[in-house]
């Protein structure tokens, strides 16, 4: 019988190496992992690669696995949330990709779709496409943007069943459908596990084959694990 | 929305809802609109009643609603990240689709702040500095030259006093030649092939007024005397 | 008030002008909006390109209209679905454009997305790469690719609402959420038309506003109106 | 799928039958699997009971099942248009995501019938001419350059009894070097990095007679005595 549900979160992490590419779902609070962020700070890989549109907020979370000295660079389009974003770039304890947030979504959906790169009128023209090879398509400045895939994705959904099929709450889809394509292992925190066939097939966002774990979680609203 | 009203004191806010409602009443029946952070939020609540405006947040809401009155869904937050509601009508999306939406132009209007707007529609809204200790850009970029049309709202000048219309962008642009169209406390100003173009000035300012305010050319609109 | 809703097919296909491209939803006969197809060969537009996966089956719908002599061009995956189709390529009377299944739905996206073209493994080292320009990106060969958009999409939905938020059914999805997205005019055929708000909004699989008009058609499964 | 199997005839049937019998026979639970038409079709029911096996079909179902026996949805079609039933588990999507699931990687196996496999692994099963009067691709491109493994159930010889597995494919390519396993009426074979490795051979055929019916040299496989 497939089975996707893992019972504890450090079963969650197994098998994440140091230097991985670490996809992070969310917009601020919304949709952010928390629980897996929390489990990964456990688990212990350094040396990390963070996708994720910000950098955390407040002191938890993100924030805290930078603190750690875990994270080598991070990859984002907005990382002016956290604090200590600012004081380890400032430092130059942290490297930072910075990404505009369409050109981010769409690069990682690149990567779960076999894309090997596209074109996007998004930065043309700015400091963000200094070094990319730009074209002229039918009289409008392009940039090449490559496809970005993580080994792991970190993802929050509201419902799974025990083939990974997921549903979403809110604005809690964000980058979590797109990331959770992108990687070798999607981990996904849900809100509950629900019995089999109660997904109605047209409801699924995204189907369970882009899943490789999930880990009940238990009913959290998105602010309510910050510590500030 | 109200939530970044609430944090403005009396006198700054009604000078931003003065922006942001004229801003409004330029939006027509159907439009999909994107808003930014800053005086741009304001105008969704100054629609004038009866109009229905679609708002957009590009983290995959569209249909986008005030603040919450009394129960708050934390998982509904706009771009800003404050909590908002849903109207009949809304779909909520990922941030696939959502981009999709913006550079794939469908929507009919954004409205950004800026730091500066240059005389040929160059935006710069995202950086102070090319050295910036801490870049930021989020949606800028996508939502400049995604959007069929982008109108700013902001003050005309720093609160040194500095024009932010300029001949030639300092700051580094968030997109070239996209701005169409200038809200500010001064005037309504369009961006034409000859460059600034008053369409309006706002409280009895004079165009004179406006000019020595303005680091950049200003034409006289048709509509003005 | 938003409305989307037209009383009728006629009104519905208002303003299609001979030149058009037409994106055409639908998979074989399911998402095939077959009221739509036969108000357009009422309505008149000639000299049209047909971008649709398949060239329609039996004698009514597409293959009706191509047999008015009123397609010039087919773009699709598998046109060999209707006799009317083989006998006018065959006759030199159309002109086809062959496209991968994938490939055909991915360059329709990025149409819609504001691509300006993107890089695939599909079709490289094949007949179908002839002529279009190859990249080697990590090791393995790669087609560039450019965005398809229509002047006009013809889909078929499940349900909308005024705002022209969409459902579908079953397996009617296939090409007509990213159809709706690619063109200038898009026209959808629904079963049914529901009151404002109905619609779940996390069950919305088209928001409103890729959908330009809106036309009621009574209910009649994806077989009911083949002629063959 | 059942529609399929009923439009053939007895010792027809049974001989495809047997080769997707083979087939599912080695297909791990838990695999998301895209079948092509033909004796690729009737795999699904095959698998041995009580295994789960996700089974795809490109125009936006995932965890299909079999034909239906009472009441048939016309909304539910597999690639080859024939109705078809869901399983609990199943999710429905649009081409855009179905095609990233193929395209990305993301589907373990796609089982596809084939005009020839070359020695290094070429497939050709879209065309029989370069110059075809009707040609029609379908998904086949994107499934064999897409899925993680490309296995190949074919009957070994044309209906004329030439070989199906050639040194050089003379039709043209669905894509280079993707097959990585052949089931056959005669054999098993695995494309390896010496050519075709027979690692099995069906119904006391012997590795000769499977050799004289193949136009290109095969290898014994280690399991092979």
């Amino acid at each position: 019988m497939i089975d996707k549900q893992v019972t504890s979160l450090a079963d969650a992490m197994a098998g994440i190496t140091d230097g991985s590419v670490v996809l992070v779902g969310g917009f601020g609070q919304v949709g952010h992992p928390m629980a897996l962020i929390d489990a990964l700070i456990e688990q212990g890989a350094k040396d990390l690669t963070i996708v994720c549109n910000n950098a955390g907020v407040g002191r938890s979370g993100l924030p805290r696995l930078m603190k750690l000295g875990r994270v080598r660079k991070i990859v984002c389009s907005y990382p002016r949330t956290a604090a200590v974003f600012s004081e380890l770039y400032a430092a130059g304890q942290l490297e930072l990709e910075i990404t505009p947030q369409g050109t981010l979504a769409e690069r990682i959906r690149a990567g779960g779709a076999g894309i090997g790169g596209f074109y996007t009128r998004t930065g043309a023209g700015t400091l963000l496409a200094q070094g990319k090879e730009t074209r002229s398509i039918d009289g409008k400045d392009y940039v090449f943007e490559t496809p970005l895939r993580g080994d792991v994705a970190l993802i929050e959904a509201w419902e799974a069943d025990r083939f990974g099929n997921l549903t979403y709450r809110g604005s809690g889809r964000n980058f979590n459908p797109v990331m959770v394509t992108a990687a070798a292992l999607s981990i996904v925190q849900v809100q509950r596990v629900v019995e089999a066939g109660t997904i109605v097939p047209e409801a699924v966002v995204t189907p369970g084959l882009f899943v490789n774990r999930v880990v009940e979680v238990p009913y959290a609203p998105p602010f309510a694990a910050i510590e500030y | 929305m109200r939530a970044a009203a609430d944090r403005m004191v009396g006198p700054e806010l009604a000078a931003r809802k003065l922006i942001a409602g004229r801003v409004a009443r330029d939006i027509p029946e159907g439009w999909n609109v994107n808003l930014g952070i800053g005086i741009p939020t304001l105008v969704a609540d100054l629609v004038p009643e009866g109009r229905e405006v679609m708002f957009q947040s590009e983290n995959g809401i569209l249909g986008m609603g005030p603040a919450p009155e009394g129960e708050v869904d934390p998982w509904l937050v706009n771009a800003g990240k404050q909590n908002v509601t849903l109207r009949p009508g809304a779909s909520l999306f990922d941030h696939a689709l959502s981009f999709a939406m913006i550079r794939g132009g469908h929507i009919d209007l954004c409205v950004l702040g800026a730091l500066e707007v240059s005389e040929r529609g160059d935006l710069a809204n995202w950086s102070t500095s090319s050295n910036d200790t801490a870049p930021a850009v989020g949606g800028a970029m996508d939502l400049a030259v995604g959007a069929k049309r982008i109108w700013i709202a902001m003050d005309h000048t720093t609160k040194q006093g500095a024009s932010k219309l300029v001949e030639q962008c300092s700051y580094p642009l968030t997109a070239a030649g996209c701005v169409k169209r200038i809200y500010t406390n001064l005037a309504t100003i369009d961006v034409t092939e000859r460059g600034f173009e008053v369409i309006e000035l706002i409280g009895g300012t004079t165009f004179e007024t406006v000019q020595t305010h303005t680091a950049a050319k200003l034409h006289r609109g048709k509509g003005l005397v």
